[in-house]
């Protein structure tokens, strides 16, 4: 892709293929295994069978960043944990997404005041996606977190020319900031 | 490919190079197809079995019908990932390892039988080749994984070039079992005395050691449970393949549903009488249809043990190191010879079971 | 012709393997530094800290009751033993007794949040170990027991629910009688569990004669829980301390690992020891569920303590429960205020840590990761 | 056996430094004297009709005129327990910087004290002399201060990662965010500079400090740690 990203006019062929692409890429999000605090449980709940992520092709968590496409950011972030979560982020391979679940992930959720070494929300250390808020937030808020990341990347050009494209980029990690 | 060749030869009048040429692309143009569609629904299969052993559905939203369309997604999505390299890596070799270790499969298929008269190459040493060939694979891993440049990468090597190559004496050693029967290497006699004699399996009793001991190993040679400790997950991460993303991470996925493949053809080849069925004679159907319907009775026959392999890995936790190691020392070899050994008495005397007692 | 210059270009050297904090044997964000001589290891260093969230600064500037939802979040997979635990020590310093309707719903849902918790060690062993399933099959029965707990708390995991002076909620007649049909089912899909995973010929191999810990060396590193009975030591605060009236008049058995397999506190005798201790828990319940008495779930003195904060006289309370990780101690020191002054944990999984370096050495690193899952550690109650 | 009872076995083995028991609170504790911690707690341990074999905790407690080292110990042969206390008062100048009590370590009596020990030099500073390994346990290695002190000021960012609820993300700082940060480090170098700060012993060295005396900086020196810029609470925690 490289070169091409982005280059090719919005016409219907490229328009096609992005979809189709943007559809292999929504329909098989597989996420890190990655659980750092209590949200990390009911993530599992969610792999689980009750709720069952693979339903959506998610469902096969893998252990490496470097084949996973999504990192759910599980559980409080602290300084010491800070350095090793960017460094996930950073080998992961493109296209990476990233859930923030939880309260503390989301702003420090109970640990913002008092917590002397807590980094008040994981947007500090890396780009997010999707927010997913809760303490922790239940198995069903985070498969609608999830959804709502498939809706994302569904509609994500990779070829085509994006009108706007800066703008919509911004509005991407519009909620981080 | 000799039928390739004659009906080029016949039907456009090529000879020489250029039928050869045709026929090489034709053979390896279906095979890729074949091993793509195959590992995909493989993979959709597995996912499917895991799914249902856990209480749980698996893939039911991409396509319309139980997420049929779910490794078709994931295919598309790996081939648009970003190739990393590590920066430490070993390039040439991180590069040429995936290609290696599916050289080593794909090779192994040119002498696979589908069916009578289906098969690229029919030849003499179809079964040794077949061994052999997968051996190659061990190379790619261990390129793979000493030229990532990672510590579990190295140990994912490690295991499985210990583990491969010892698991490479019981499977011989067990495959000579009905070569010992058959006087044969070449696969296509296997199912031509099946089709006499009835199923080898029930040849003698030592043909369930054989087929058993064989099936264990080729569960090690192929890395699945429980003995997928180059890749175990809660040890070493990813093993071999913790450094590989995107399309280079599936050519491993692609070798080792391939190899599950050849695994199970060889057993249903060699023991549950290949495109042959008991009750069934094929021969004295019309061409066409008697190789579609030996191709199908075949298809079943290995998928059913695609699905044992299946079912093995989802139910069983995994063997330590040493313990793989003595179970294929101290009991698949000395079982394997000894069904060998038992074997060559038995047919030596004639004898199916044994004599007085069944 | 030439002199052949002898060179040793065969040499051995010590690996240093770096085991988490993102791993997924480790249960968490634990981090052992390993020192490995091909797959054995020679030497271990624990790193904790990933999940250092400063309860304890918190809890010295919240109130006694704003402190309890932090105790949930401490040993997340058993929140309402933590909230026991912390509503003991808030209890003992300011001198009131639960009520005896509290003190009973106490037992019950303390007891089937052990039985999660259990649940879920003997689901992530099972993926420590290589095998998937018994993940699924607990996290089903998991999520009954969720639905049971969410009825009167409210909440999916964290709930907050026994508070200073009693219980947060009351419960109905009908909730008893679900929680009594639950154990009915639960004593079933026990029997599975044991069909897959505890009596599948690999995992003995795996575990059994893995990780010994002797007694002595369970007691001096202040093992507690089901590592300490795993070893032999028939020791449960439940029985021998009892923290709530109902556990003097409850039967129940502690169970301790017998060396079936193997040694004396070997890994398989602490997953067994945690495996029937869920089976007492559903005889506790049993007992327990007709026994419930009529009256007040809330002491008429700590009622008021959420418009006016509880206000201790000085002193200091230690107060230790049984945790499904082990002894689980709040040392609270009052100094008159509205908040402790200082509010220390005694975390058991931060104690059965400890021994994981003398364990370590010399073992192969699947064993590694069997003798850390059979440890049943949460990280969040080591590094608090 | 009561804390009574053992009170009065401590004293008739005639184990030094051995205060008084007090019984004001919910739970009865016996001060001892710093020098005889050691002693007190392998009599404890080794006394047949004692039998302290477990140590549940060590904890240090500040107050306002002093810490406190508390060990919670107790028998599981004979369902009985004891808390010890070692006080050491507040200087009357210095603060949280450079105010170390330092007390001889258990960690060889009871191997559990190990850990519990380095957390309370992590968290409040206080020094265990002849630990084996006396490194923070639960912060980074860099960690500056203790935090459980009453007058720890809170850190906006440590080694890069920001700590601060309004902190800038670090993926959108600019371009010459790297430079900056430089400045910004030697900035904090040069004010370090001439504090005797902590810093955690090599690994693998068996003795990480030598005697474990406070380090003499006057207060002028101590290192000033940017206060937490949120309000007021935020910034000194409040002390009772």
């Amino acid at each position: 892709m490289g070169i091409l990203n982005h280059a090719l006019p919005n016409i219907g062929p490229v328009k096609a293929v992005d979809t189709a692409i943007g559809w292999g890429r929504k329909s098989s999000i597989w996420p890190m295994t990655f659980g750092i605090a209590c949200c990390a449980i009911e993530m599992m709940a969610v792999y689980a069978a009750t709720f069952d992520l693979d339903r959506f092709g998610a469902g096969v968590p893998r252990a490496t960043p470097r084949q996973s496409d999504l990192i759910i950011v599980p559980g409080t972030v602290n300084a010491k944990m800070a350095v090793r979560v960017k460094r996930l982020y950073d080998q992961m391979a493109e296209p990476r997404y990233v859930i923030a679940m939880g309260a503390c992930v989301c702003g420090g959720g109970p640990y913002v005041k008092w917590g002397y070494n807590t980094v008040k929300g994981v947007h500090k250390i890396i780009p997010v996606d999707i927010f997913v808020p809760g303490c922790p937030p239940r198995p069903e808020a985070l498969m609608d977190g999830i959804l709502k990341l498939r809706d994302q990347v569904g509609r994500d050009a990779v070829f085509a020319r994006r009108e706007q494209a800066g703008k919509e980029m911004d509005g991407r990690y519009a909620a981080a900031s | 490919m000799e039928t390739i060749i004659s009906f080029v030869g016949e039907q456009f009048g090529l000879e020489g190079v250029l039928a050869l040429s045709i026929a090489y692309a034709v053979c390896i143009g279906s095979l890729l197809g074949f091993i793509t569609v195959y590992a995909m629904f493989a993979i959709w299969m597995e996912r499917k079995v895991a799914a249902h052993i856990q209480v749980r559905y698996g893939p039911m939203e991409t396509g319309a019908w139980h997420g049929w369309a779910q490794s078709v997604a994931d295919a598309v999505k790996l081939l648009f990932k970003e190739d990393l390299i590590p920066r430490s890596a070993n390039k040439v070799m991180f590069l040429a390892a995936p290609a290696v270790v599916f050289c080593g499969v794909f090779a192994g298929f040119i002498a696979i039988p589908f069916a009578a008269g289906v098969q690229i190459v029919d030849l003499d040493l179809g079964v040794f080749f077949i061994i052999g060939i997968a051996a190659i694979e061990v190379i790619g891993v261990i390129m793979a994984g000493w030229a990532s440049n990672s510590k579990y990468s190295l140990f994912g090597a490690v295991r499985e070039a210990a583990q491969v190559v010892s698991y490479e004496i019981p499977t011989a050693v067990a495959l000579l079992v009905p070569i010992l029967v058959v006087g044969s290497f070449r696969l296509g006699d296997f199912n031509a005395f099946q089709e006499e004699h009835g199923w080898l399996i029930f040849h003698n009793v030592w043909m369930p050691i054989a087929a058993l001991c064989y099936f264990i190993s080729s569960l090690a040679g192929c890395k699945r449970a429980p003995f997928d400790l180059p890749e175990a997950e809660s040890e070493l991460v990813s093993g071999f393949h913790t450094e590989y993303s995107g399309m280079r991470f599936s050519f491993f996925f692609l070798e080792e549903y391939a190899s599950m493949f050849v695994a199970a053809l060889l057993v249903s080849t060699l023991f549950f009488g290949g495109w042959t069925l008991p009750f069934l004679d094929v021969t004295s159907w019309p061409y066409g249809l008697a190789q579609g319907v030996g191709m199908a009775v075949l298809l079943v026959k290995t998928f059913f043990f695609i699905f044992v392999q299946m079912w093995l890995r989802w139910t069983l936790p995994r063997m330590r190191v040493d313990q793989v190691m003595g179970l294929g020392y101290k009991y698949l070899v000395p079982w394997g010879f000894a069904a060998l050994v038992g074997t060559a008495v038995f047919e030596y005397y004639g004898w199916r079971f044994v004599p007085g007692v069944f | 012709m030439y002199a052949v210059e002898e060179k040793n270009d065969v040499f051995t050297e010590e690996l240093k393997l770096n085991l988490g904090p993102q791993h997924p044997s480790t249960h968490g964000v634990l981090r052992v530094e390993l020192k490995m001589d091909g797959e054995i290891i020679t030497a271990s260093r624990c790193d904790i800290g990933y999940l250092h969230r400063c309860a304890e600064k918190i809890g010295e500037n919240v109130t006694y009751l704003q402190f309890t939802p932090y105790t949930d979040r401490m040993d997340y997979l058993a929140s309402m033993n933590n909230n026991l635990a912390w509503s003991l020590a808030v209890e003992k310093l300011i001198d009131v007794e639960a009520p005896e309707r509290a003190q009973w719903i106490r037992v019950i849902v303390a007891e089937l949040n052990r039985i999660a918790s259990h649940l879920i060690a003997f689901g992530t062993y099972g993926i420590d170990i290589g095998a998937n399933t018994p993940f699924f099959y607990a996290f089903r029965e998991r999520e009954s027991i969720m639905a049971l707990l969410e009825r009167p708390s409210g909440a999916r995991m964290l709930y907050n629910y026994i508070r200073p002076g009693g219980v947060g909620h009351d419960v109905d007649d009908q909730w008893l009688a679900d929680v009594l049909a639950f154990c009915d089912e639960f004593e079933r899909r026990w029997k599975e569990y044991n069909t897959l995973l505890t009596n599948s010929h690999i995992f003995i191999k795996r575990t059994a004669n893995i990780g010994v810990i002797p007694k002595d060396v369970a007691l001096a590193y202040g093992c507690t829980g089901p590592v300490l009975r795993g070893s032999g030591v028939k020791w449960d605060l439940r029985r021998d301390v009892p923290y709530l009236k109902p556990y003097d008049e409850l039967e129940f058995d502690v169970p301790v690992g017998e060396g079936t397999h193997g040694s004396l506190g070997d890994c398989w005798d602490r997953y067994w020891v945690r495996m029937r201790e869920m089976m007492e828990s559903i005889r506790i319940i049993r007992q327990a569920c007709p026994r419930v008495p009529d009256g007040p779930f809330m002491d008429k003195k700590t009622s008021g303590m959420y418009k006016t904060p509880l206000k201790p006289k000085p002193g200091e309370a230690y107060v230790r429960c049984e945790n499904p990780r082990g002894e689980l101690g709040f040392y609270v020191v009052s100094e008159g205020g509205t908040s402790p002054i200082r509010c220390r944990t005694r975390a058991p999984s931060f104690c059965n840590l400890a021994v994981l370096d003398v364990l370590l050495p010399g073992t192969m690193i699947a064993d590694g990761v069997a003798i850390i899952g059979s440890l049943d550690i949460v990280l969040g109650e080591v590094d608090r | 056996m009561n804390e009574q009872e053992l009170h009065g076995k401590l004293s008739g083995a005639g184990v030094a430094g051995l205060g008084e028991l007090d019984t004001t609170g919910p739970d009865p504790f016996v001060v001892v004297e710093g020098s005889g911690i050691r002693p007190v707690l392998s009599f404890l341990r080794d006394d047949p009709t004692c039998r302290m074999e477990m140590l549940h905790l060590v904890t240090g407690i500040e107050r306002e005129d002093r810490i406190e080292v508390a060990y919670h110990v107790s028998s599981l042969e004979h369902h009985h327990s004891l808390t010890l206390k070692v006080v050491f008062p507040r200087p009357e100048a210095g603060g949280h910087d450079d105010w170390r009590p330092g007390v001889p370590s258990v960690a060889d009596i009871y191997p559990a004290a190990d850990w519990h020990e380095r957390e309370q030099w992590d968290l409040l500073g206080i020094e265990f002399e002849g630990h084996p390994d006396m490194r923070r346990i639960l912060l980074p290695d860099e960690w500056i201060g203790h935090p459980l002190r009453k007058d720890y000021s809170y850190p906006s960012e440590h080694g890069g990662i920001p700590l601060e609820l309004d902190a800038v993300p670090m993926y959108e700082r600019g371009p010459d965010w790297e430079r900056e940060e430089k400045v910004r480090k030697a900035k904090k170098e040069e004010r370090k500079a001439g504090t005797p700060l902590r810093q955690p012993p090599a690994p693998g060295s068996d003795r990480p400090h030598a005697g474990g005396q406070a380090p003499a900086s006057s207060k002028g020196q101590r290192h000033v740690i940017e206060p937490h810029s949120g309000d007021d609470d935020d910034g000194k925690s409040g002390a009772h």
